[in-house]
C-alpha cells in the first residue's frame, strides 16, 4: 500500500513543484529524492512496516513477490532518474508534469503488482497506460511524437475493450471478479471444455490484451512504432518498467489461471512465444535504427520472458523477477546512451570507444546482457526462463527452448552489430556533453549487471530474506 | 654382442647431427671425413655382429616401450638375425663407399651444401638401419617412412631447380600410396593377432583366416610397390635421377629400393601362406621386370636407363618372391646392389667427367679418357647381364630356375627380359664408351679421370660384382649356396624346387646364350653406328615410356587437382559456406520483408490483432489437437 | 409477447441499427449523434434490468457529457461535412469480413455454452440497481477502487494540459 | 588448488595488462604471466600431484544445484599442459610485432587463456559452460580488432556460428540438469544419468553440433579458413592450437560417457562425415594459395582424423586422440609461427609470390620441414604416434572407413610438400631476395618446438601414461 | 430474458465497434466506435450482475450478488471519461499539427 499511496501523493508533489519552481535541475533532484522515498517506503513495506492500514477488502494482496517486483521497479526508475533525469526535462514545456506522470504510472506499476481483483487490474492497466499516451505524444511539435501517442491511445483503448469483455465473459461465467479460479482443484483436464465456454473465452481475451500490454506478437504492432516515436527517454521508461510491470500483471492471473485454457493452453502459449520471437528477433535484424533495433528487441525480450507463463513455478516467479532487474537495467543503460548521441543509426555508434572508452564498454556490457551472454545478468535472466519452461513441462518443451535459442543466436547479431561499430569502425561518434556524473552511474550499473551474471542470488537473497 | 647393436644406428645418426648443426663451420674435408667414418664405424660394428649371428644366431634387443596402449604392446626393438645382419652389411658397406665416392663428387658444393647432403646421406643410413633392424614391423615403418623422407630430401637436394623438386614431391608422395598399404596392412596384424612383433606374427601366423592373410599380405605389398618401385607405382624411380648420382647409386639403386623385397623376405612366414598373393607379386614383377626393360632401351639418359635397369631388377626380385625363391631374390639384392651402385658410381664417374651432361648422345668414345670408369662400367654391365662367373648370373639363375619350377611362362618371359637387359646395358656401354667421342671441344679437353676418392669404390664394387655371386652358388654347380644355409633360421618357408640337373643346365645355358647374342646384337649396333636420332614409331612409345607419365598425370594428379578446384570454388563456396550464409542471407530477407507487415497503418494492425484472436480463438476450440499433434512429434 | 419482451426487441433493434449508422453516416455529426441513439437504447436496457443508477450515469456521462465533447471537439476542426477521404476497398472488406467472423464464431461458441442454458437475466425486479444500494457499496467495499480512480483522472487532467495547452 | 591457480592467474593478471599503457610493460607483464601459469602446471604434473591439490570446490549457485567445482583428470593436465606452453610460446614468437592498444591486446589474450582453463578443467556442467563462452567472446574481440581486412564479417560469423552452437548445448545442458535425481550439474550426476535412448538422440546433437562447430568438423568449417586468414597471427595460433581442441575435449569429457548409447547409435555417421571431411579439406587444401588457409584446412582434415577416432570408440583410437591433440597443438602453431616470420618479414601470405627463401633463411627453413614433417604424421614426430593409434582404432572399427580417411594421409603430403616447396625451394623471387632469417625469439621458440616435437615421437609414452585414467573413466563409463 | 439474448447483442455491438475500427478512416469515428465497443462490454456486465442476481437470490433474499458487476460499469464509465479526455487531447494535437483527422495520414513510423 505504501508504494501505491506515496506515489500518488508524490505525483502531485511534482505536480505543484512546477509552480513552485522553473528550475529543472530541482524538479529533477526533487524527482529523484521522491524515488528515494518511495523505494524506502516501499522497503519498510516489505519488511512488514504499513504505514498506510487500508483495508482493502482483498482487492490488494500485498506479497513478498509483489513487493520486491515494486523495489525492483522504483530503483530501476531511480536509476533512470538518475541517468536520465536530466533528459527528461529537456522534453516539453512540462518537467515537472512529466516526473508527475512518471509517478502515476508507477502507482499503477504497485497497483499491478498487488491488484486481487480484475478490478483493480483493470484500473491498474488504466493508470499506468494514460500517462504514457501522454508522455508519448508530449514533444508536441514533433509529428512522429504526434503520431506514436495517436497510435499508442487508439490501440490501447482497442485492447482495453477486449480486455473489458474478457473480464465481462469471465465474469458471466463465475459470478465475481476474483483471479483465482474456482475450478483450480478440479480433476485431470481432459478436453479444453472443462471449464465451460465463457470462462476460457474470457480468459482468452484477457490474455490476448495482455499480450498487447506486454508487446507479444501479433499483438506487438504498436510497440516499433510508439518506441520509436516517443521521446527516447519516455521510450526508455516504457520498454523497461511498463514492460516489466505488464508481465507482472500478466504472470500473476495467469499463473493461476492458465488451467482453465485446458491442453490447447500450452499450444496458443507457445505459438505465441515463437510468433514473438521471430517477429522481435528477424525484424530487427534489418532495422538501421538502435532505437527501433531496441524496440523490435524488446519484442523479442518479451517472448523471452513469456517463458515464465510457460514454467509457472519458483524458477519462472524467480526468474521473472531476475529478468525484469536485467533487462530494465540494461535498457536503460543502453537508452540513457543513446540519447546521448546526436545519430540514432548503426553509423553513429562509429568510432564511440575511441572517443568515450568507458560509455563504450558499459554500453557493451549492457548489450551483452540483452544478448544473454554469460557473466552478464542477462544470461541468467534467459537461463531462468528457459529452466522453468523445462522443469514443469520436460520433454515436450524442448523444442521450444530450442527455437528459443535459435532466436537467442539471431538478437546476438543486431547486439553486436553496435559492438562493431563502437569498437570495430572508424568514424566519429558525436555524442552531447557526458559528465563524469553520468559515467560513474553506467559504470555502477555496469558492475551490477556483472555482479548478477557471476551470482544470481546477490539478487534474489532479497526476496527471500 | 647385444650391447653393441645400437651403436649401429647410432653411429650415422650422430653423423648427421654434427654434420647437420655443424654444416656451416665444418671444413668439408672433415664434414667427408666424419660423413663417411661413422658409416665405417657403423659397417665395422655389423661385421662384428654378422659374425656373431653366424656363430651364435639371431637375438632380440629390447630398449623401451615405444606405444604402450592397452594390449597393444610395441617396444623399441632391434632383431639381429641372419636378414637384417646381411642387410646391414649391404647397407653400411656399400653405404661406406657411397660416402667415400661421394667426398670426390660433390665437392664442389658449397660447404654448408655439403655438409648437407652428407647430413642427409647419413640420415638415410640411419633411417635404413632402423628399417631393417627393427624387431617389429613398426619399427620397420618407422625406418621405411624415414628413407622415404631422405629420399625425398636427396632427389630435392638441388632446391633451386623446380623440376627436382616437382621428383622429390613425386617420390615422396607416390612412396606415401604404398606406405598406406603397409599401414592398413599393420593395423589389421594388430587387430587379428594384436602385435606387430615379426617373433610373435610368424608364431601366431597359423591363427589367421586365409582370407586375412591374403589381405595382410596384398596390403604389404602395395607398400613394397611404392617402395620398390612396383607397376603402377614405379614412373616416381625413374625420376628420382634428378637427385645427385651417389645417391642414386645409394638409395635407388642398392639400398631403399630394396625394401621392399627384405619385408616380403621377412614376411615369407605370412606369404607363403598365401598363394593368391604370390601369383600377384610373380605376376606384378615380371611385369614391371619386362615393361621397364622395353622402355630402358630407348632411353638416352645414362642414369634414367639405369633407373629403368633398376626397376626391371627389382621386378626380377619380386619374381623370385613370387615364386618363393626368397634367398633368390634377397641373393639377387645384394648382388644387384654391388653392381648396379658400381654401374651408377661409374655413370657419376661420367657425368663428373662430362661436367654434368647426361645424354648418351652427346658421349661416346670414352674408354680411352676414362680407363678406370671403363673397365668397371663393363664388369657391372657383365654382371647386370648375368654371365657366368660373375655375380649377376647366380642370382639371377637362382630366380629363373625357381621361375620355371613354378611355372615355364615366367622362366620364359624372365629370359626375355635378361636378354633385354642384356641389350640396353650394352647399348648404354657401347654408345658411352665405343666410338667416337660426340661431345663438345670443351668438353672433350676437360675430359678426365675421376680422383681416387672415387675410382677405388668403384673398384672394391667391381670385384664385388665379380666375386659377389660365390656365396650362392647352387649345387648343381658344385657349390653349397652357403647363403641360403645362413638364411634357413629366417627365410623358413624356401620353396625347394625340384628340376631335373639336364633341365636345369639346359636352363641355364639358354639364359646365357640368349643374354650373349644380345650383348654382341648391341655391341655390334652401337659401337659404330650410335642411335642419335629422335626415335620414330614404336621407339617414340617406349621412349616416351609407354605414356605412363602422361596417362598418370591425366588420370589421377590432374582430376585430383581438378577436384580440388571443384571443392573449392564451387562445393565450399557456394554450397557449404553457401548455406551458411544463405541463412544469414534468409534471416535478413525475411527481415525485409517481415518489416513491410509493419505498415504504419492503424488500422491494418487492428486487423492482424482481429485476425490473430479469431486465429487463438479457433486453437483453442480445436481441443488440444494442434498441442498432441506437437507432443507426438518428439 | 410481454411489453418487457416488445421493449427489449425494439431497444435491441435500435442499439444495433444506430450503431450500424454510426459507421455507416459520412457525416461525422450524424455518427455523433445515431451514437447518442445507441447509448439511449443501452440506457433503456438498463432501465429493463432495473439498474436505475447507471441508466442515469449513462444517459449523463455518455451521452451527456462525452459525446458532446465529441461534439464540440468536431465543431471546433469544421469537420461537418462528407470529408472523411475514401479508405482502401480492400481494407473496408477485410475489416467487414473479420469482425463478421469473429462475431460468428464468438456467438456460435456462446450458443454451445451450456453453463449458462436456460438462465436469465432478471428483469424489472432486483434492487441492487439502486443507487443506495449501490453507493453503500461504492463507499465501502469499493473505496480503494474508487479512491485509486482520482489518480487516473488527475493524471488525465494533467494529460489533457500538457497536450491540449496551446504552446 | 592447482586448478583454481590456472584460471585465477590468466584471469587476474589479465585484468591487470588492461590498463598497463606501455606496450613493452603489457609484453613483458603478459609473458611473465603465462610462464607463472606454466610453472603451475608443471608443479602440478611433477611435485603436488595429489588429488587433493588437483580438485577443488566451492559453493556457487546452490540453489541451482549448481558449484564451482574443478578437477584435473589426465586429459585436463594434459590440456592445461597444452594451453600453458601454448601462451608463452605465442607471445615470445611474436614479441617483436607491435600491437595498437597493446594493453587491451594481452588482457584479452590472457582472459582468452583463463577461459580456456577453465574449460579444461571445470567439473560442473554450468561451469564448463560458462567458461566456454569466456573463452570465446575476447577472441571475438581479439580477432576483430587486431584482425584483417575483412575482419568484422568474418569474424562474426564465426561468433554467431559457435554461438549457435553453444546456445544449443546449453538447452541440452539445461534437460540433462533436470532429468538428474538431485538436481545438479555435476560430472558426477551427469555421468551417473540413465537417460532414455529416446532421449539420448535428441540431446546428443544438442551438445554434438556444438562441439562439432568448435572443432570444427564438415559441414561445420567454414567459419574456420576465414577466422584463421583474418585473425593476427598470434590469436590463430591460440585458435587452432588450444581453441580446436576444446571441441574435442568436450566431445570425450562431456559426450561419450553421457550419452553412450546414442554415440554407438550416431558413430558411423559421425565417422562418414568426418572422414569425408578429412579428405575434402585435405583435396582443398592443394588448391590453396594462402599459407593461412593452407594451414586452416590441414587442421580441418586433422581434427576431423580426431573426430573420426572418438567415434569409433576403443581405447587405442581413443588413446591415440588424446596424445594427438596435444601434439597438434604444437605442431600447428609452430607452423603458424613460420607464417607469421613470413607474413611479417615479406607482407605477403601467397604461396604464389614465395620462393627460394631456403636459401636466405636456411634456419627457419629446417624448422619449417620439421614442423612440416609433423604435419604429415612422419614417424619420430609426434603426430605419428597419435595418427598411429587413431586410424589403429578407426581400422578396428572399420576397415574400409580407415582405408578411405588413410588417402589423406597421402593427400597431406601432397599439400604439405607443395607448401615447403613454394615457400623455400626454388630461386628466390622479387620478394624474397632480400629476405634474412627468423629472429632470435623466433628460432629458439622453434627449436624448442621442435625437440618436444622429435622427444615426443621418440618416447610418446609420457602423454599415454598421463592420459590413461581419462581413457578408462571414459570408456568404463558405458 | 434469456441471457443469451444479452450476449449476442452485446457481442454484436462489441463486433460493430470492431469493424467500425477497421473500416473508418476518421480518428474522431474511431475513437467513438471504441466507445460503443465499451458500452456492449456496460451492457453485457449489467445483463450478467442481473443473472447472477437472480439466481442468489432465490436462496438470500437480502443478497448483494451482482452490485460489483453494476459497480465495474461504474468505473468502467469513469475510465472512459478520462480516456476521452486524454485522447480528445491529442486528437487536437495532431489536427493543430496536421489539419487532418485521417487516422492513416500520419505515417512516418513504420517497418
Amino acid at each position: 500500500m505504501n508504494a501505491i499511496i506515496l506515489s500518488a501523493l508524490l505525483g502531485v508533489v511534482m505536480m505543484f513543484s512546477s509552480i513552485l519552481t522553473e528550475n529543472r535541475t530541482i524538479i529533477r533532484n526533487i524527482a529523484i529524492a521522491g524515488l528515494l522515498i518511495l523505494l524506502i517506503g516501499n522497503l519498510l513495506n516489505t519488511y512488514t512496516v504499513y504505514s498506510f492500514n487500508i483495508d482493502s477488502h482483498n482487492m490488494l494482496r500485498f506479497d513478498k513477490f509483489g513487493l520486491f517486483f515494486n523495489s525492483i521497479a522504483i530503483a530501476s526508475t531511480l536509476l533512470y532518474a538518475i541517468l536520465s533525469g536530466s533528459d527528461v526535462v529537456k522534453v516539453g514545456n512540462y518537467p515537472a508534469e512529466s516526473f508527475a506522470l512518471i509517478f502515476f504510472a508507477l502507482c499503477g506499476v504497485a497497483i499491478l503488482s498487488s491488484y486481487n481483483t480484475l478490478l483493480m487490474l483493470f484500473l491498474g492497466i488504466e493508470i499506468m497506460s494514460i500517462p504514457l499516451y501522454i508522455l508519448t505524444g508530449s514533444d508536441k511539435k514533433n509529428l512522429k511524437s504526434n503520431e506514436a501517442s495517436l497510435k499508442y491511445f487508439l490501440m490501447g483503448c482497442f485492447s482495453t475493450g477486449i480486455l473489458l469483455m474478457g473480464i465481462t465473459l469471465l465474469y458471466g461465467a463465475s459470478g465475481n471478479f476474483n483471479i483465482e479460479s474456482v475450478h483450480s482443484t478440479s480433476n485431470a483436464v481432459t478436453t479444453s471444455y472443462n471449464y465451460g465456454i465463457l470462462a476460457p473465452l474470457g480468459l482468452i481475451l484477457i490474455f490476448i490484451s495482455m499480450c498487447f500490454k506486454v508487446s507479444a506478437a501479433p499483438f506487438h504492432f504498436w510497440t516499433p512504432d510508439v518506441y520509436d516515436g516517443a521521446p527516447s527517454v519516455f521510450t526508455s521508461f516504457m520498454a523497461t518498467i511498463v514492460k516489466a510491470a505488464g508481465f507482472i500483471a500478466f504472470i500473476k492471473l495467469f499463473s493461476i489461471r492458465m488451467a482453465d485454457l485446458g491442453p490447447s493452453s500450452s499450444i496458443i502459449l507457445s505459438t505465441i512465444i515463437i510468433a514473438t520471437l521471430l517477429v522481435g528477433n528477424i525484424t530487427a535484424v534489418f532495422q538501421q535504427s538502435v532505437k527501433r533495433m531496441l524496440a523490435y528487441s524488446s519484442i523479442a525480450q518479451a517472448g523471452f520472458m513469456l517463458f515464465a507463463l510457460y514454467g509457472n513455478n519458483d524458477l519462472s516467479s524467480e526468474g521473472i523477477l531476475l529478468y525484469s532487474a536485467a533487462y530494465s537495467i540494461a535498457t536503460i543503460g543502453i537508452f540513457a546512451i543513446l540519447i546521448k548521441m546526436k545519430d540514432y543509426t548503426f553509423d553513429g555508434y562509429n568510432g564511440l570507444a575511441k572517443k568515450q572508452p568507458l560509455v563504450a564498454a558499459a554500453n557493451t556490457v549492457f548489450l551483452l546482457s540483452l544478448a544473454g551472454i554469460p557473466l552478464t545478468a542477462g544470461f541468467f535472466a534467459k537461463y531462468y526462463m528457459l529452466a522453468s519452461a523445462l522443469k514443469s513441462n520436460g520433454h515436450a518443451v524442448l523444442w521450444l527452448v530450442i527455437v528459443a535459442v535459435l532466436f537467442a543466436a539471431v538478437s546476438v547479431y543486431y547486439y553486436f552489430r553496435v559492438i562493431q561499430a563502437m569498437y570495430f569502425k572508424e568514424g566519429e561518434a558525436e555524442t552531447t556533453e557526458i559528465s563524469s556524473k553520468f559515467k560513474a552511474g553506467l559504470v555502477v550499473m555496469a558492475i551490477l549487471i556483472i555482479l548478477i551474471g557471476i551470482n544470481p542470488s546477490f539478487l534474489l537473497n532479497w526476496f527471500y530474506f | 654382442m647385444n650391447k653393441i647393436v645400437y651403436l649401429v644406428p647410432l653411429f650415422p645418426l650422430i653423423g648427421f647431427l654434427i654434420n647437420g648443426l655443424g654444416r656451416k663451420s665444418l671444413s668439408k674435408s672433415l664434414i667427408g671425413i666424419i660423413g663417411s667414418a661413422t658409416v665405417l664405424a657403423s659397417f665395422i660394428v655389423s661385421l662384428v655382429l654378422f659374425f656373431d649371428v653366424k656363430a651364435h644366431g639371431a637375438s632380440i634387443v629390447d630398449y623401451f616401450n615405444f606405444i604402450n596402449v592397452d594390449s597393444l604392446k610395441v617396444s623399441f626393438a632391434f632383431q639381429i638375425d641372419a636378414l637384417s645382419s646381411l642387410f646391414l652389411l649391404i647397407i653400411t658397406g656399400v653405404g661406406f663407399l657411397i660416402h667415400v665416392y661421394s667426398t670426390a663428387y660433390m665437392i664442389d658444393e658449397e660447404p654448408q651444401h655439403y655438409g648437407r647432403y652428407f647430413a642427409y646421406l647419413n640420415l638415410f643410413i640411419f633411417s635404413m638401419l632402423l628399417l631393417v633392424m627393427g624387431a617389429n614391423y613398426v619399427i620397420m615403418f618407422i625406418g621405411w617412412e624415414g628413407v622415404g623422407l631422405c629420399s625425398y630430401l636427396l632427389i630435392g637436394f638441388w632446391f633451386k631447380n623446380d623440376n627436382f623438386n616437382y621428383a622429390a614431391k613425386k617420390a615422396f608422395v607416390m612412396n606415401r600410396i604404398g606406405d598406406l598399404g603397409f599401414l592398413l596392412a599393420l593395423f589389421w596384424l594388430i587387430q587379428k593377432l594384436g602385435t606387430a612383433n615379426y617373433a610373435d606374427v610368424f608364431a601366431h601366423a597359423s591363427s589367421l583366416s586365409s582370407f586375412d592373410v591374403t589381405a595382410i599380405t596384398i596390403l604389404l605389398f602395395v607398400g613394397a610397390m611404392g617402395k620398390s618401385a612396383q607397376i603402377p607405382l614405379y614412373t616416381w624411380l625413374p625420376d628420382a635421377m634428378a637427385g645427385p648420382t651417389p645417391v642414386s647409386a645409394l638409395i635407388h639403386a642398392a639400398t631403399m629400393v630394396t625394401a621392399g623385397i627384405y619385408m616380403i623376405a621377412r614376411s615369407n612366414v605370412l606369404y607363403s601362406m598365401s598363394e593368391v598373393t604370390m601369383n600377384l607379386v610373380a605376376i606384378i614383377g615380371l611385369a614391371t621386370a619386362l615393361f621397364s626393360a622395353t622402355i630402358a632401351l630407348k632411353q638416352n639418359d645414362i642414369k634414367k636407363v639405369l633407373a629403368y635397369s633398376t626397376v626391371s631388377q627389382l621386378g626380377y626380385m619380386f619374381l623370385g618372391l613370387g615364386v618363393g625363391a626368397y634367398t633368390g631374390a634377397v641373393f639377387h639384392v645384394m648382388t644387384h646392389a654391388f653392381f648396379k651402385a658400381l654401374l651408377f658410381l661409374a655413370a657419376g664417374s661420367v657425368i663428373h667427367a662430362m661436367h654434368h651432361e647426361q645424354d648418351i648422345r652427346k658421349m661416346g668414345g670414352l674408354k680411352k679418357h676414362l680407363p678406370i670408369t671403363h673397365i668397371t662400367f663393363l664388369l657391372g654391365c657383365i654382371a647386370i647381364s648375368g654371365i657366368p662367373p660373375f655375380s649377376g648370373f647366380f642370382s639371377k639363375d637362382e630366380i629363373l630356375a625357381a621361375a620355371f619350377a613354378k611355372n615355364p611362362i615366367y622362366w620364359g618371359l624372365g629370359v626375355a627380359g635378361a636378354a633385354m637387359t642384356a641389350f640396353y646395358m650394352f647399348r648404354l656401354y657401347a654408345t658411352t664408351f665405343l666410338g667416337t667421342f660426340r661431345g663438345t671441344h670443351d668438353q672433350e679437353h676437360h675430359l678426365h679421370e675421376s680422383p681416387a676418392a672415387m675410382t677405388i669404390p668403384l673398384i672394391i664394387l667391381a670385384l664385388l660384382s665379380v666375386i659377389g655371386g660365390f656365396v650362392g652358388v647352387p649345387e648343381i654347380l658344385g657349390g653349397h649356396h652357403e647363403l641360403r644355409s645362413f638364411l634357413s633360421p629366417v627365410i623358413t618357408t624356401e620353396v625347394e624346387h625340384h628340376i631335373e640337373h639336364s633341365t636345369e643346365y639346359l636352363l641355364m645355358g639358354i639364359s646365357v646364350a640368349v643374354a650373349a647374342i644380345a650383348i654382341i646384337f648391341a655391341i655390334n649396333k652401337f659401337s659404330k653406328k650410335p642411335e642419335l636420332a629422335e626415335a620414330t614409331g614404336f621407339g617414340k612409345v617406349l621412349s616416351n615410356k609407354w605414356y605412363v607419365d602422361e596417362l598418370y598425370d591425366t588420370v589421377f594428379v590432374r582430376t585430383t587437382l581438378a577436384k580440388g578446384k571443384f571443392l573449392k570454388n564451387i562445393i565450399e563456396k557456394n554450397i557449404i559456406d553457401g548455406a551458411v550464409n544463405g541463412v544469414g542471407k534468409l534471416v535478413n530477407y525475411s527481415s525485409r520483408q517481415l518489416r513491410l507487415i509493419q505498415s504504419g497503418l492503424v488500422s491494418g494492425y487492428i486487423l492482424f490483432m482481429v485476425l490473430a484472436i479469431i486465429v487463438v480463438v479457433l486453437i483453442w476450440v480445436n481441443d488440444g489437437y494442434i498441442y498432441k499433434f506437437f507432443s507426438t512429434l518428439f | 409477447m410481454s411489453a418487457t419482451q416488445i421493449i427489449f426487441w425494439f431497444l435491441s433493434a435500435l442499439a444495433l441499427v444506430s450503431a450500424l449508422m454510426v459507421l455507416l453516416s459520412k457525416n461525422p455529426v450524424h455518427s455523433v449523434l445515431w451514437l447518442i441513439s445507441v447509448f439511449f437504447a443501452i440506457s433503456g436496457h438498463y432501465i429493463l434490468l432495473n439498474a436505475q443508477f447507471l441508466a442515469i450515469v449513462n444517459l449523463i456521462v455518455y451521452a451527456g457529457a462525452i459525446m458532446v465533447l465529441f461534439l464540440f471537439v468536431i465543431m471546433l476542426m469544421n469537420l461537418n461535412k462528407d470529408m472523411e477521404p475514401q479508405k482502401n476497398m480492400w481494407m473496408k472488406l477485410a475489416g467487414a469480413i473479420s469482425g463478421g467472423c469473429l462475431l460468428m464464431i464468438l456467438v456460435s461458441l456462446v450458443r454451445q455454452a451450456t453453463e449458462i442454458g436456460g438462465k436469465v437475466a432478471e428483469m424489472k425486479t432486483g434492487n441492487i440497481g439502486l443507487i443506495g444500494n449501490l453507493g453503500k457499496v461504492l463507499f465501502n467495499e469499493y473505496v480503494v477502487p474508487f479512491e485509486i480512480s482520482s489518480v487516473l483522472f488527475l493524471s488525465a487532467m494533467v494529460g489533457a494540459i500538457v497536450i491540449g495547452k496551446k504552446d | 588448488m592447482i586448478p583454481v591457480l590456472l584460471i585465477l592467474i590468466p584471469l587476474l593478471s589479465g585484468l591487470v595488462t588492461f590498463f598497463l599503457k606501455d606496450e613493452k610493460a603489457a609484453k613483458s607483464w603478459s609473458l611473465l604471466s603465462s610462464v607463472i601459469t606454466l610453472a603451475v602446471v608443471f608443479s602440478g604434473l611433477f611435485i603436488y600431484d595429489h588429488n587433493s591439490e588437483s580438485n577443488f570446490n566451492a559453493a556457487w549457485l546452490p540453489a541451482l544445484g549448481s558449484s564451482f567445482s574443478l578437477s584435473l583428470d589426465g586429459m585436463g593436465k594434459m590440456l592445461t599442459l597444452l594451453t600453458a606452453i601454448s601462451f608463452p610460446v605465442v607471445f615470445a614468437s611474436t614479441y617483436k610485432n607491435s600491437y595498437k592498444e597493446s594493453g587491451s591486446f594481452y588482457g584479452l589474450m590472457l582472459l582468452t587463456q583463463a577461459g580456456l582453463m577453465g574449460v579444461f578443467v571445470a567439473a560442473d556442467a554450468l561451469l564448463f559452460y560458462f567458461f566456454w563462452e569466456l573463452a570465446l567472446i575476447p577472441v571475438y574481440f581479439l580477432c576483430s580488432i587486431w584482425g584483417g581486412e575483412k575482419r568484422i564479417a568474418v569474424t562474426f560469423k564465426f561468433f554467431i556460428y559457435t554461438f549457435i552452437g553453444s546456445l544449443l548445448m546449453l538447452a541440452g545442458i539445461l534437460y540433462l540438469y533436470f532429468q538428474t535425481p538431485d538436481h545438479s550439474f555435476a560430472i558426477k550426476s551427469l555421468y551417473s544419468l540413465h537417460l532414455s535412448v529416446k532421449d539420448q538422440n535428441i540431446i546428443f546433437w544438442l551438445f554434438f553440433i556444438a562441439f562439432a562447430i568448435k572443432m570444427p568438423i564438415f559441414p561445420f568449417h567454414t567459419w574456420q579458413p576465414d577466422t584463421y586468414e583474418q585473425s593476427p597471427t598470434a590469436v590463430t595460433m591460440i585458435l587452432s592450437g588450444v581453441m580446436v581442441k576444446m571441441g574435442i575435449f568436450a566431445v570425450i569429457r562431456w559426450l561419450l560417457p553421457i550419452f553412450p548409447d546414442a554415440v554407438a547409435h550416431f558413430s558411423t555417421i559421425i565417422i562418414i562425415f568426418s572422414i569425408i571431411g578429412m579428405i575434402y579439406a585435405s583435396l582443398i587444401a592443394i588448391q590453396q594459395d594462402d599459407i593461412k588457409r593452407l594451414i586452416a584446412y590441414s587442421s580441418i582434415a586433422h581434427i576431423g582424423l580426431m573426430c573420426a577416432a572418438i567415434f569409433a570408440h576403443n581405447r587405442i583410437g581413443l588413446e591415440g586422440v588424446l596424445i594427438q591433440m596435444f601434439n597438434h597443438g604444437i605442431n600447428v602453431i609452430g607452423l603458424w609461427i613460420v607464417a607469421d616470420v613470413i607474413e611479417q618479414q615479406l607482407g605477403t601470405r601467397k604461396l604464389s609470390e614465395l620462393g627460394g627463401l631456403a636459401q636466405k633463411a636456411p634456419v627457419l627453413a629446417i624448422l619449417l620441414v620439421v614442423m612440416a614433417l609433423a604435419n604429415i604424421a612422419l614417424p619420430l614426430t609426434n603426430a605419428f604416434v597419435g595418427e598411429f593409434l587413431m586410424f589403429n582404432g578407426l581400422f578396428q572399427y572399420n576397415v574400409w572407413f580407415a582405408a578411405i580417411a588413410g588417402i589423406s594421409i597421402i593427400l597431406a603430403a601432397v599439400y604439405t610438400l607443395n607448401m615447403v616447396q613454394k615457400i623455400f625451394y626454388g630461386n628466390t623471387v622479387s620478394i624474397t631476395a632480400n629476405a634474412v632469417d627468423a629472429k632470435n625469439n623466433v628460432q629458439w621458440i622453434l627449436i624448442v618446438l621442435v625437440v618436444v616435437v622429435l622427444l615426443l615421437g621418440v618416447y610418446p609414452q609420457p602423454l599415454i601414461n598421463l592420459t590413461k585414467d581419462t581413457v578408462n573413466i571414459i570408456l568404463v563409463n558405458r | 430474458m434469456p441471457i443469451q439474448y444479452y450476449i449476442i447483442l452485446s457481442l454484436a455491438l462489441f463486433c460493430i465497434g470492431i469493424v467500425g475500427v477497421l473500416v473508418r478512416r476518421n480518428v474522431i469515428i474511431v475513437f467513438m466506435c471504441v466507445e460503443l465497443m465499451l458500452n456492449a462490454v456496460n451492457l453485457l456486465l449489467v445483463a450478467f450482475s442481473k443473472m447472477h442476481h437472480g439466481i442468489a437470490v432465490v436462496n438470500d433474499k437480502a443478497t448483494t450478488v451482482g452490485t460489483d458487476a453494476q459497480l465495474f460499469v461504474f468505473f468502467i464509465m469513469v475510465v472512459a471519461a478520462a480516456e476521452v479526455s486524454v485522447g480528445l487531447a491529442i486528437i487536437v494535437m495532431m489536427y493543430r499539427n496536421t489539419h487532418s483527422v485521417d487516422v492513416n495520414f500520419l505515417n512516418r513510423l513504420k517497418n
